[in-house]
């Protein structure tokens, strides 16, 4: 059998999901047995020529990572489509929007003010922004154009798998490649993780009937390690959550905070999540349970924090504020 | 000694000076000062009932401003009148947060905000809660002993309900300072019947029928003087006997007494703190059967 | 004048029942609002009132027992808390929280389902069309 | 006509209320309702605030029947009663009522009405000097603020 | 793929004259899955239903959406027929285009629109709809009866007569309940006592019955046709098998000085008592706070006394486990205690008394045998008022509704204390007289006419202590006048109110009470004996205030419905019920607190989380609940909402 083409590309993402290949250690090995590797700019050196170059439909997969923030990305993400049999949503930012589209619950605008004008450390006294084209002496030079909304990659173009996790375990990787090399793929639309959500493989113990009494941020307890996180108070995405990656963050007394999307037949893992919640708060009281819906900070942040494109609503700021 | 802010309004000024004073010098007897509000003006008298009639909360509430000046969350007044009218302002302006700024628009070019976090008490209210009736039990150095009292709250102590300091049918709380004072307290049905009120002005021969009828039931229950602690009660109570007398050729000769002039008595201050001549019924002869001057 | 969209969520046993009052006693209201019937206001899910916002409702109504009245028991206790909740998610959605009303009902409130439809559909009227749909 | 001589003094006779839709609930109405605070038709008779009033006596018509008029929409015959100004807002009627309203509100109201059209009951400048010595401030005040404008 | 009926019903004029019935049909017929529509004057008659089943069968139909009235009314009517006609009725959906649409709306263009607008999103749910069975339960065929006063006497004897056991649970000591209390009863006067006295005989007696005095509902789990209940037996520390009833351990008791229950205070019991001669069954109980024996380890008179050796000092409460197929509540009531009332002086003028303690009063084995005297001091009381609606009809200060019976047993007590002091003068205080029932205006008017009973239109202010007597102020409001009397005794109609700890039995019971805590009925009006809950029903006062008469024909309907509950081989419950996918359930157990019925359970084996078919009422609470997309509701699928909520909002091209 002919070793498969692999692209890899990373957009609007820290580099972890990259780094996460490397998180498969000597079974790297067994990837580069089976595959090579025509691009990959964190590890080597292209050129977007090189891809232009190529035929479309030569990479068989391409390992997308990253959401989609800028022109580059979106130029970039349409361009490797066209030379891609398989395209893989690498990662939460590229399947859900992940951190970066946390942005999408502010504006453009706010954003460019705080990185270029209000932070501590900045030093911009006429003001002066970025912009998408400079008239110099030598010519007009181009920078990408950064856009009010962060967008999943699916939803710029069609995707064949998800490889959901912030970054994806390598464990999960492993099973993917796998797959396509034995060519036993899932069909297509399918997200490479867990059916049901984290808590059938989160250790903690739950009790028959889960109350939350208060609620609390992580840095105000230090959960027992034994009890579901939940019942402790702390917001923990685990019910909304698709499992796969182990319950990794519980293990360390972490709660989930949602990196891997929501279960196959949720459309919002936000809203899912937050109408869990409310079922176990303590209820009978309406003035109590308003005091412990009042008392969560960030609300939408810690719902949809890795969520910000993928909700069903398309989060815009205040109503009337432009888009 | 500790401090409360106090408003004697205008009555205590005057006519009923032998309830201000009484209280004063029992209050300091007790280690408490009444405070007497630096800048005060009339509180209207009456809580005005029409939604619309803002202008009249106007003076309450700068009573309450001045007191939010000194820094004080609490302002205490004897006069039942006042109390009732300060008291129902300020729920009035707690409980609509809109019609308090609108009084404050009114108040505000020569005082400050009304925050509306001033408590409004009555001294008895302080007697119980804040000194307590068993403490003041133990600094009674002359028991009113064998002294037989009806206590006479009147309408407005415990009337409406958002203003009682007490129980609206059934009020202890001047029975209970009686009792601890040594004397015995009586009940009274006519304990919160209305005395006529301001109908002393147009209509004397209502009032006196009122109370009339409130004097005869404190004899009848076996109360020798009737307490009160409203100076307009008081006036009807104590006044009018001279026009239940012309009316009906009844001599009922009960005395009338201001709660505080009772206390002072049992705290051993002096006679002179009570100021019986202003009375119409001279007290002292029944406070003089019963060794108590 | 801009007519709003409704969708509006009623509980079988109490709101829509009052619905089916307001009808019988003929009393007249704003034609604004498609009502879905579910058997108790916690039936609906968070996500269904995103779903309407998203397919262009103007405002989504959910319709339930008085508390301590429910068919269910505690079934509005839950939808009051999922819809408190959400309220105060929505404007980082863009969406006036005011656009999701939450009502008591009862059987026999005929009179106040009329009251709440018409303020409601006004009240939209006044807040004008969402700017991002 | 002639008429049979009789040998008693005949009472005033009682005339028949002539009610109008028009009249019930009408601009006074609503006005008495805005002033007041309070809703008169929550009132169902039971009396329970005549039964209390210490001024009952003193009065040409009951206070449930001022209720009752008011409903009638015969706000004239309020108006012109003696009722609203032997009422002294002493509240008795209002805390036993079952159904928690307020007649003192209603009778001010009414009063209001009134004395804002400059139709005093009383007349400051009319008040005997004896009597302006003798009572108390505070009656004097509450006497002006209640019954005149 | 679907093919679904769209029947459009003018309903006479009632919808075709604002709906534009034809249009609707039009509109719809070309819509998705839609192969059939049609119009017809009234669709719920024989014809209409006719051209339903034709239509069934003649084009197959998959499913069926019929545009008319509410499904209240007619969802059954076409979900037979449909039935009739081979389809599943869970198919089938109204379209409510009167009710909501015809009937409210006055612009015909809109409420046509509308109209479409709420057809399709039907024909959207029923696209969704999956053909469902009703789910069928075993039934055990043995009823528990909680109360035993008149309405549980009744629903106890009328279920055991009709061949099925019964387990009937009374707390106090006899069965009896109140009306064991009362003297005379309105409106024939009849002896209390002589008519109530052979029934709780026949419950002593009957082999079906199984009767626990005594002893209180602890605990029900279960559902309707399989509950399973604990009943606490408390210790009477008294051998109940062993007991002959002699009586003589009540008589030698020495400690006498214990405050009655049964005659509501005004006389003393022994600590060992039976509440009353005619009690059934007729042995007593020891009351341990008031016990020497148990107070101070000394006495132990009744154990020397007895002859059979009955007294068991050692005695323990005992629980009881039974399994019944339904549960008929019937707790009755309470009165609302004198010393509630602030203007009526808090109870603390001896000679103001509430209506049982009247009642007591004028039996003759009461504890004045029958004679009318006055608490504070034994006389006569020449001068007495009785002030109706005490408490009630007072939403300010303590209940806003009508305690229905106050009107009746007040006109009794006037008369009866006319026949016992014949110079004395009754008064009666009323708002209005509520006297609707067979011969009770008659009763009311005979009081007033034979008796001269004074009856005072008017509500009472107060009443107050003054010398010997109670001075009660009222208004005659017909007169327009101020009314006092100098009266000797004052007999408060007090509030009849649910009992005190009814939320606790409905916490148990998990059945829902009303704001004051009587038992809410399933219909006001169609569904007025049954509770909420399935498999309960409600008897007697424990519902609302009732008089013997109607406690005794709700009792007798419960037991209607329990017997036609037994008369199956199964129960039949809805379908519309929450499921699990397994496959996808992740056992974090969200949905359990959302329950109010205990139907979702997690089976620790499976480690996911179960729908207990026949406890779920088909709220959808733990479907909005669950946030791996595993449990779903029958026929109300989130996929049916989306669907339906895209139509709604669908721009109508009409």
């Amino acid at each position: 059998m002919a070793k498969l083409k692999l692209g890899m590309y990373w957009a609007a993402t820290c580099g972890g999901c990259d780094v996460s290949v490397l998180d498969t250690h000597e079974r790297l090995l067994k990837i580069v047995e089976a595959a090579d590797i025509y691009f990959w700019p964190i590890a080597m050196d292209f050129k977007y020529k090189d891809v232009e170059a190529m035929e479309d439909g030569f990479l068989d997969v391409c390992l997308f990572n990253g959401a989609i923030r800028n022109s580059e990305n979106e130029h970039l993400a349409k361009l490797l489509r066209k030379k891609s049999k398989v395209m893989v949503a690498y990662g939460a930012c590229a399947a859900f929007g992940g951190i970066p589209a946390l942005a999408n619950f502010t504006t453009r605008e706010k954003i460019l003010e705080k990185a270029y004008k209000t932070t501590v450390s900045t030093d911009n006294p006429q003001g002066v922004y970025p912009q998408p084209s400079t008239k110099m002496p030598e010519g007009e030079i181009t920078i990408p154009e950064f856009y009010n909304h962060v967008y999943k990659l699916s939803d710029i173009v069609p995707v064949e798998y998800t490889i959901p996790g912030c970054p994806p375990p390598a464990d999960l990787l492993m099973t993917a490649v796998e797959a396509i090399v034995t060519g036993k793929l899932p069909p297509a639309g399918s997200t490479i993780a867990g059916e049901k959500t984290l808590c059938d493989e989160c250790p903690l113990e739950k009790s028959e009937k889960p109350v939350i009494n208060d609620i609390k941020r992580p840095f105000q307890v230090i959960p027992d390690g034994k009890k579901c996180l939940l019942e402790q108070g702390l917001i923990c995405m685990g019910p909304a959550t698709r499992s796969g990656c182990g319950a990794a963050c519980i293990k360390v007394n972490m709660p989930c905070r949602g990196c891997f999307g929501p279960a196959k037949d949720i459309k919002d893992q936000g809203a899912k999540m937050l109408s869990a919640l409310a079922s176990i708060v303590k209820f009978d009281d309406e003035q109590k349970a308003d005091q412990i819906i009042n008392s969560m900070v960030d609300a939408t942040g810690t719902l949809y924090r890795f969520g910000g494109a993928n909700a069903i609503l398309s989060p815009r700021r205040t109503e009337g504020e432009k888009p | 000694m500790n401090k409360i802010s106090y408003y004697p309004g205008c009555t205590l000024s005057n006519t009923a000076k032998n309830f201000d004073l009484s209280a004063r010098e029992s209050m300091k007897a007790l280690g408490w000062e009444l405070d007497e509000l630096p800048r005060w003006n009339c509180c209207g008298t009456v809580y005005s009932l029409a939604s619309d009639n803002l202008i009249n909360h106007v003076a309450p509430i700068r009573l309450l401003v001045h007191t939010q000046e000194l820094g004080r969350d609490k302002l205490t007044t004897l006069c039942s009148m006042c109390y009732h009218t300060l008291k129902m302002s300020n729920l009035m302006v707690q409980k609509d947060r809109d019609k308090l700024e609108k009084i404050n628009f009114f108040t505000k070019d020569k005082d400050a905000e009304y925050k509306g976090r001033v408590e409004v008490l009555h001294l008895l209210e302080i007697l119980k809660n804040d000194i307590g009736f068993a403490n003041i039990k133990e600094k009674i150095s002359r028991p009113l002993k064998g002294l037989k009292l009806a206590s006479y709250y009147g309408c407005l102590l415990t009337r409406p309900k958002a203003a009682a300091i007490d129980d609206v049918e059934m009020p202890t709380i001047m029975g209970d300072l009686i009792n601890s004072l040594g004397a015995q307290a009586v009940y009274d049905p006519c304990l919160t019947e209305c005395c006529g009120s301001y109908h002393t002005v147009m209509d004397q021969e209502v009032v006196a029928d009122k109370a009339e009828r409130i004097i005869s039931s404190a004899i009848k229950n076996g109360a020798e003087a009737i307490v009160t602690s409203c100076p307009l009660c008081f006036f009807n109570l104590d006044e009018r006997q001279k026009n239940i007398l012309e009316k009906t050729g009844k001599a009922y000769d009960l005395p009338i007494l201001y709660f505080t002039q009772l206390l002072a008595l049992g705290l051993g201050l002096g006679p002179e703190v009570c100021k019986f001549d202003l009375h119409h019924i001279d007290p002292r002869p029944l406070l003089k059967a019963k060794s108590i001057i | 004048m801009f007519e709003p969209k409704m969708i509006c969520f009623y509980c079988k046993w109490c709101t829509y029942t009052g619905a089916d009052l307001a009808g019988t006693s003929r009393m007249k209201y704003l034609p604004n609002g498609v009502v879905l019937k579910s058997m108790c206001s916690s039936r609906i899910d968070p996500q269904h009132i995103l779903e309407a916002f998203k397919k262009g409702a103007d405002g989504v109504l959910i319709g339930g027992c008085h508390y301590g009245d429910c068919h269910y028991v505690t079934g509005n206790q839950l939808t009051h808390n999922r819809v408190a909740m959400l309220q105060k998610i929505l404007p980082d959605f863009g969406i006036d929280p005011h656009r999701l009303r939450i009502e008591w009902i009862s059987a026999a409130e005929g009179a106040k389902l009329v009251k709440v439809i018409n303020t409601f559909t006004e009240d939209l009227r006044a807040m004008g069309p969402r700017r991002s749909k | 006509m002639a008429n049979a001589p009789l040998n008693y003094t005949p009472v005033e006779t009682n005339d028949t209320l002539q009610l109008s839709g028009d009249r019930i609930g009408d601009r006074i109405f609503l006005k008495i309702e805005e002033l007041s605070g309070e809703k008169v038709f929550r009132c169902m008779q039971c009396g329970s605030c005549s039964a209390g009033c210490p001024m009952h006596d003193r009065m040409d018509i009951a206070p449930n029947q001022i209720w009752k008029l008011l409903q009638m929409g015969e706000h004239e015959k309020v108006k012109n009663s003696e009722s609203i100004w032997a009422c002294l807002s002493c509240f008795t009627c209002g805390v036993r009522c079952p159904k928690g309203i307020d007649l003192a509100k209603v009778m001010e109201a009414v009063r209001q009405l009134l004395v804002r059209k400059r139709l005093d009951r009383v007349d400051g400048n009319k008040i005997p000097k004896e009597i302006l010595e003798e009572v108390p401030q505070i009656a004097l005040i509450s006497c002006l603020r209640k019954q005149s404008g | 793929m679907e093919k679904i009926g769209v029947f459009v019903c003018h309903c006479g004029l009632n919808i075709a004259g604002t709906v534009d019935v034809k249009k609707v049909a039009e509109a719809i017929s070309g819509y998705r899955d839609v192969a059939h529509a049609e119009e017809y004057k009234y669709m719920c008659s024989d014809p209409g239903q006719n051209l339903v089943i034709k239509a069934i069968k003649e084009k197959g139909l998959t499913g069926l959406v019929v545009a008319a009235c509410s499904p209240t009314l007619h969802e059954t009517t076409f979900r037979k027929a449909a039935q009739r006609a081979g389809l599943n009725p869970y198919k089938v959906e109204i379209a409510n285009i009167r009710e909501q649409c015809s009937w409210v709306h006055d612009d015909k263009a809109l409420a046509t629109s509308k109209a479409i607008k709420i057809v399709r999103t039907m024909v959207e749910k029923v696209r969704g709809d999956s053909p469902l069975e009703t789910i069928k339960v075993d039934v055990t065929k043995k009823a528990l009866v909680i109360g035993g006063g008149i309405s549980g006497i009744q629903a106890a004897l009328d279920i055991a007569n009709s061949g099925y056991p019964v387990i009937l649970v009374e707390r106090q000591p006899s069965i009896g309940g109140h009306m064991a209390q009362l003297s005379e009863t309105f409106p024939t006067l009849d002896c209390s006592q002589c008519i109530l006295t052979p029934k709780m005989v026949d419950v002593s007696k009957h082999p079906n019955i199984t009767l626990h005095t005594y002893s209180e509902v602890e605990d029900v789990s279960g559902y309707v046709g399989n509950f399973k209940v604990r009943i606490k037996k408390k210790a009477a520390y008294v051998d109940r098998d062993k007991c002959t009833g002699c009586g003589l351990c009540s008589e030698k008791c020495p400690s006498k000085n214990n405050s009655s229950e049964f005659e509501r205070g005004m006389a003393f019991r022994k600590a060992i008592y039976t509440p009353f001669p005619q009690a059934v069954p007729n042995k007593p109980v020891i009351d341990r706070e008031n016990c020497t024996y148990f107070q101070t380890g000394k006495c132990g008179v009744c154990a020397k006394v007895c002859t059979v050796g009955a007294i068991n000092y050692e005695q323990q409460d005992e629980m009881i486990e039974e399994q019944v197929g339904s549960i008929v509540i019937a707790t009755g009531y309470e009165v609302h205690p004198v010393s509630k009332f602030a203007e009526y002086g808090y109870g603390t003028i001896p000679d103001v008394i509430d209506g049982l303690q009247f009642e007591r009063m004028l039996s003759a084995s009461g504890p004045t045998e029958g004679e009318v005297k006055r608490p504070s001091d034994g006389k006569t009381p020449k001068e007495v008022v009785f002030i109706q609606c005490a408490g009630s009809r007072d939403p300010e200060k303590y209940f806003p509704y009508c305690s229905k019976i106050c009107c009746m047993y007040t006109a009794k007590h006037a008369k009866l204390y006319k026949h016992k002091v014949h110079d004395g003068q009754p008064y009666v205080f009323y708002i209005d007289i509520r006297a609707g029932g067979k011969k009770y205006e008659e009763f009311v008017q005979q009081a007033i006419e034979e008796e001269k009973v004074v009856y005072l239109r008017g509500k009472v202010s107060r009443i107050y202590r003054d010398g010997d007597k109670v001075m009660v102020c009222g208004e005659d409001t017909l007169l327009g006048k101020k009314v006092e009397i100098a009266a000797d005794l004052v007999v408060l109609a007090s509030a009849i109110t649910a009992q005190t700890d009814s939320r606790e039995l409905a916490q148990k019971l998990k059945a829902a009470v009303d704001e004051f805590g009587f038992f809410s009925e399933a219909h006001p009006k169609l569904r007025p004996v049954e509770s909420n809950t399935g498999g309960f029903f409600l008897a007697g006062a424990a519902q609302a205030p009732k008089d013997i008469p109607e406690a005794v024909a709700q009792a007798s309907a419960t037991a209607a419905k329990v017997t036609a509950l037994f008369s199956g081989k199964y129960l039949e419950h809805e379908p519309i019920v929450a499921t699990v996918v397994e496959d996808l359930c992740s056992g974090c157990r969200i949905c359990v607190p959302a329950c109010p019925y205990g139907a979702r359970e997690y089976d620790k084996e499976k480690k996911v989380a179960r729908v207990n078919e026949v406890l779920c009422e088909g709220c959808g609470a733990c479907v909005s609940a669950c946030a791996s997309g595993a449990t779903q509701q029958n026929n109300f699928s989130d996929q049916q909402f989306y669907e339906m909520i895209s139509t709604a909002l669908e721009e109508s091209n009409v």
